[in-house]
């Protein structure tokens, strides 16, 4: 049983990097708390899912679409915060919650209430190892968001382009000062941020129901995620998403399935509380 | 004489820090090649001078030209990329980056030419070269300022402007900080410094201004603006008053 | 008799020492003059005194009870009240409630403003010269004005002791004689007063003694004239302290 | 930029004359809207709960007064609703005396979050308060014993009858009284909060809104006035969260710890004015019909859209919101 969740704690923790991620990436660069990111999450998945179910597309072929779905409505999401005033964070908070409440009812007036799941009869099946059972599914969730995380570890650290959006995260004026365009990188984080809620979106799909008012979850392990690492740390946010998978598969086993969603919620309580500028940040600002 | 080409002009430069009109109708010229040093009491408008030919403040009036062209509507980014490289008082690395990453940050605009850059960046600060991979947010404060100098010369620029370098410099480093600026001139660099440590900045500039309540109000060489008795009164009032020599 | 008494006073950032092992004394109708170049730690003394921070090791004496480590508001009770280098006005308040702000709560507190308080306000809004602009919205002034209103509303707290952080920084010198008759109507009052004067544009003209900091330490204390001579402050403030360590 | 526009920044009573017309105009209406109605049933139901919502929205303000912007106020309502609901459902007491025990809970609930947030401000504040919500949601969801877990409680005993000499008035038969009893509650609510920040502790509030270091120089104990705000607010969002539940007879964590108990309050304090005293209460009453009488019909999936486009408005184009907007022009 211990193994079983702690594969499963690691597959789903996988996921969680992968979801916070896009989060991350897109509050170091603009300062912007994108609390629409869990919305955005399921409506990515509800697109892949329109796909898949109505219109019988290979489920592969969905995750395109979804991509270019959530690329549209983040780079509409930039324009409006390009047009906030300060305080940047707060009104970016108050803003993107409008947004979220807005995205839940347009998706709850176009594909209803009801619970849906991209249900993929290869992935629920699996093999039995010696102490441990793991399914297709979590191979594939662990497989896919390594492959992802992998990937954009490659472009944030072997890249000009990527150190350029580090150095834009870590010192924006100084970043201006060596010639960066600031204000370009803030578009390429919206842009990977929606690439990557694009990619999260179906996979959400297949490993947990979608209805419209589950974003508020998905947005919450971001928060707790990013806020765990500090800014800026692509370590510390796959650190942060392992833990979080593991605590809150061996809540379930401790506790039971109803605790685990307090998990985050008690986790983000705890670091605000206690390190609000991440347990590795060391007092960046 | 090749020296005297005038790299960068600012006439009649008018600038607002909120509602403090901090530069008022400021001319200035400076040539190829040169060490330029601006002093002046604080607020006097020295930082602002250096931010608003960097292009991070806006001016209200007035004209900043460089190699013949306008750049004071240019942004921060683009001014960089002509050449023109700001190094702020702060010693603001990117502290989750090894010090090669800063450097190669600072050849964002300049890729191509890398190599060069670095080898030049050894060539001036023996020191960086030992610690490429280090983060930066471990190095000490002198180690620091070295490395935001560095990371500008990796941009390739002709001007290099130089905020207040000394801040916070223990004695030995500030020294082997002005070797380097000297050095930094032989590779046809033009260095513009401004700062509070009168004395240092004076002494490596090879020609120096005197910012006053928003105006130049005197120019000449380092060594000149050193001995001059209104520097004096200006930058300590209380000197010319009481008369007491300046050690 | 003594107002203020600082012993061993020491504050460090991570290690590093921003003051070091200060003594100083303030007496009774003084008015003290604390200059020293950037970063010489004048600041981090009010921070210190005002109690926005806490000192890591030494005491602070004000009338001789000891008020290390009480927090700013309790500090302002005792009767030691402080203005701001760049002024912080309460933006989206009127002038007048930003020194009601100071006249209800400096001393204690009371559910409603009383007319007298009320007086008060416009009274000291009277002595800084902006009681034409009480119902203005304090961001709308200008940043004189600003600075203004901070020491009134500094003021309104009935201190026994003021800091005033650059009053008179790019002021010019009309604005600099205004000020100081300000700061002698303030003494008047009865109130002890530690100015930060870095441009040196006041202490001369109103200070009785100075204090002089550089690096953290105290470099120099005494009258104005001859903290003015003395060597190492010079120095500090052409900034060739070491000047003999220099190797050209 | 001037939130604020006109001269009372301090909530004077003068500042009111101007609106004190449309204000009383208001209020007559409110008192005379069962007779206008004729007592359409469904119209006085919206109203009463426009006037409950109203009443978190003035609540919730306390808090925004003094410059936190909560996401959480659900974990309050909730909590309230619960406090109450159990205790006279399952141990028989009655709602007189729970409603205010109700509040006494939320509070309770106010000083736990105060000591994880003390050092919390602007963004990060509201973050922690997003993640509080599920604390008690979670912990209200398992207790099964008590709350009958995501099941809900059904069969809340309505508000008991009042009698004043021969006069009764019956809640659970009418809907009228139950009306009156909100706007009464509004009412006082109301009359509380102006006083609250007509007072000296509203000058705390803002100072430390605006300025909390100078607002602590000047001998305001930033902490204390913070917490106390944040009391009140709690305080009094778990009261309405009680009559709520008193009010429909039903509730469920979902539900009353829901995203839009936290959202509704918030939207309707910011669009109506965050730094004004009546600016909430007119949003409640004026966004939630609207809500009600026009897009729900034309969209009966989907219709609470229109909270986050107004939110996304206010946001965007009236920092001040639309009653501070207002305050502007005149």
């Amino acid at each position: 049983m211990w193994t079983t969740a702690l594969v499963s704690g690691i597959s789903l923790g996988s996921f969680y990097i992968l979801i916070a991620l896009g989060f991350a990436l897109i509050f170091g660069v603009t300062r912007n708390f994108n609390l629409a990111h869990g919305e955005l999450v399921v409506f990515a998945g509800y697109v892949s899912y329109w796909l898949w179910k109505v219109w019988a597309w290979p489920f592969v072929l969905t995750f395109p679409v979804a991509i270019l779905a959530t690329l549209l409505i983040c780079l509409g999401l930039q324009r409006l915060f390009a047009r906030l005033c300060e305080p940047l964070e707060l009104n970016s908070i108050v803003l993107s919650f409008g947004m979220a409440i807005l995205i839940q009812n347009t998706m709850l007036f176009w594909f209803s209430g009801d619970y849906r799941l991209i249900r993929i009869p290869t992935l629920s099946q699996g093999l039995h190892l010696p102490g441990f059972y793991l399914s297709y599914g979590q191979l594939t969730l662990l497989f896919l968001s390594l492959t992802v995380i992998a990937v954009l570890y490659i472009l944030m650290y072997r890249t000009y382009l990527g150190k350029a959006l580090r150095a834009t995260i870590q010192d924006k004026g100084a970043a201006a000062q060596a010639g960066i365009n600031v204000a370009v990188m803030g578009t390429l984080a919206f842009c990977l941020g929606a690439i990557l809620i694009g990619l999260a979106g179906p996979l959400y799909g297949c490993i947990h129901y979608l209805y419209p008012s589950t974003g508020h979850e998905i947005t919450l392990l971001a928060i707790t995620i990013t806020i765990f690492a500090g800014v800026g740390r692509l370590g510390g946010i796959i650190l942060a998403g392992w833990i979080l998978g593991l605590a809150e598969s061996f809540a379930v086993i401790l506790f039971g399935t109803s605790w685990r969603e307090m998990v985050a919620a008690v986790l983000l309580l705890a670091l605000l509380a206690f390190k609000p500028r991440g347990i590795l940040g060391k007092g960046e600002q | 004489m090749e020296t005297q080409r005038p790299i960068l002009k600012v006439c009649n430069l008018n600038v607002h820090y909120g509602d403090i009109h901090v530069l008022k109708q400021l001319n200035l010229s400076i040539c190829a090649n040169q060490i330029v040093s601006v002093v002046g009491a604080n607020g006097s408008g020295k930082t602002t001078l250096l931010k608003a030919v960097a292009g991070i403040l806006r001016p209200v009036q007035g004209a900043i030209i460089y190699h013949h062209k306008q750049i004071q509507t240019l942004s921060v980014h683009e001014v960089v990329r002509r050449g023109l490289v700001y190094v702020s008082e702060g010693m603001n690395v990117f502290p989750f980056m090894s010090v090669l990453e800063n450097l190669e940050v600072g050849a964002y605009i300049a890729r191509e030419k890398k190599k060069d850059r670095l080898s030049l960046v050894f060539e001036i600060f023996p020191l960086l070269a030992d610690k490429l991979r280090q983060m930066a947010g471990t190095l000490s404060g002198g180690q620091k300022r070295m490395l935001t100098i560095a990371r500008g010369l990796m941009s390739d620029p002709d001007l290099l402007l130089l905020d207040d370098p000394f801040l916070g410099l223990a004695p030995k480093d500030a020294n082997r900080l002005c070797d380097a600026l000297k050095q930094i001139r032989r590779y046809d660099i033009t260095l513009f410094l401004a700062g509070q440590h009168v004395r240092r900045i004076l002494r490596v500039a090879t020609k120096a201004f005197l910012v006053e309540e928003g105006k130049i109000a005197l120019a000449g060489t380092g060594e000149q603006m050193l001995g001059h008795p209104h520097l004096r009164e200006t930058l300590f009032g209380i000197v010319a008053e009481s008369g007491v020599e300046i050690p | 008799m003594t107002v203020l008494q600082l012993q061993e006073l020491s504050k460090t950032f991570n290690g590093i020492y921003a003051l070091s092992n200060i003594n100083f004394t303030i007496n009774e109708g003084e008015i003290v003059g604390l200059v020293g170049p950037n970063g010489a730690g004048k600041t981090t003394l009010f921070n210190l005194i005002s109690g926005r921070l806490r000192p890591s090791s030494g005491k602070i004496l004000f009338q001789g009870k000891d008020i290390t480590g009480l927090k700013p508001h309790a500090v302002c009770k005792l009767g030691i009240s402080r203005t701001f280098q760049s002024s912080r006005p309460f933006p989206r308040m009127s002038t007048l409630h930003n020194v009601l702000a100071g006249q209800v709560f400096g001393k204690g507190f009371s559910l409603h403003t009383r007319p007298e308080d009320e007086q008060m306000a416009h009274e000291l809004l009277d002595v800084v010269g902006i009681a034409h602009k009480a119902e203005t919205l304090a961001a709308d002034l200008t940043l004189s004005e600003q600075r203004r209103l901070d020491l009134a509303r500094a003021l309104a707290t009935r201190p026994k002791l003021l800091l005033l952080d650059e009053v008179a920084a790019g002021f010019s010198p009309v604005l600099v004689k205004q000020a100081i008759k300000l700061i002698n109507r303030v003494r008047e009052r009865g109130v002890n007063l530690l100015i930060i004067d870095h441009f040196l544009n006041l202490s001369q003209k109103v200070a009785d003694r100075l204090l002089a900091l550089d690096h953290g330490e105290k470099i120099a204390e005494g009258p104005p004239d001859i903290v003015m001579k003395n060597r190492e402050v010079l120095r500090a403030y052409l900034g060739m302290r070491y000047q003999d360590e220099e190797d050209d | 930029m001037s939130f604020f526009a006109s001269k009372n920044t301090k909530f004077r009573t003068q500042g009111l004359r101007f609106h004190s017309v449309g204000l009383m105009t208001g209020l007559v209406l409110l008192i005379l809207l069962p007779a206008l109605v004729q007592s359409n049933n469904y119209i006085l139901q919206v109203f009463t709960h426009a006037l409950l919502l109203a009443n978190l929205a003035l609540a919730w303000n306390i808090l925004g007064v003094s410059g936190s912007i909560s996401l959480g106020h659900a974990a309050f309502f909730g909590a309230g609703a619960y406090c109450s609901a159990v205790l006279s459902l399952e141990y028989g007491f009655s709602p007189w005396f729970t409603i205010p025990l109700a509040g006494l809970l939320a509070a309770g609930l106010g000083l736990i979050m105060d000591l994880i947030c003390l050092r919390l401000r602007g963004a990060y504040f509201a973050l922690a308060t997003l993640a509080f919500v599920e604390i008690p949601r979670v912990i209200t969801d398992n207790w099964d014993g008590l709350t009958h877990g995501s099941l809900g409680l059904v069969g809340v005993p309505g508000l008991p009858s009042l009698s004043l000499g021969t006069w009764v008035v019956d809640f659970s038969a009418s809907i009228t009284a139950s009306y009156y009893f909100v706007f009464v509650y509004s009412l006082v609510l109301l009359g509380l909060v102006r006083f609250l920040f007509s007072s000296n502790l509203g000058l705390a509030f803002q100072a430390i809104r605006e300025e909390e270091i100078a607002a602590e120089a000047v001998g305001i104990p930033a902490n204390r006035y913070r917490l106390l705000s944040l009391l009140l607010s709690a305080y009094f969002t778990g009261v309405t969260g009680a009559c709520y539940a008193h009010l429909v007879h039903y509730i469920e964590p979902g539900l009353v710890y829901g995203l839009h108990f936290s959202a509704i309050p918030m939207i309707f304090a910011i669009c109506g004015g965050r730094f004004t005293i009546l600016g909430p209460a007119m949003a409640a009453l004026v966004i939630y019909p609207l809500d009600q009488f026009v897009f729900h019909p034309l969209l009966p999936a989907g219709h609470e859209f229109l909270y986050g486009v107004v939110l996304i408005l206010t946001v965007l184009f009236l920092p001040a919101g639309f009653w501070g907007g207002l305050r502007k022009v005149s």
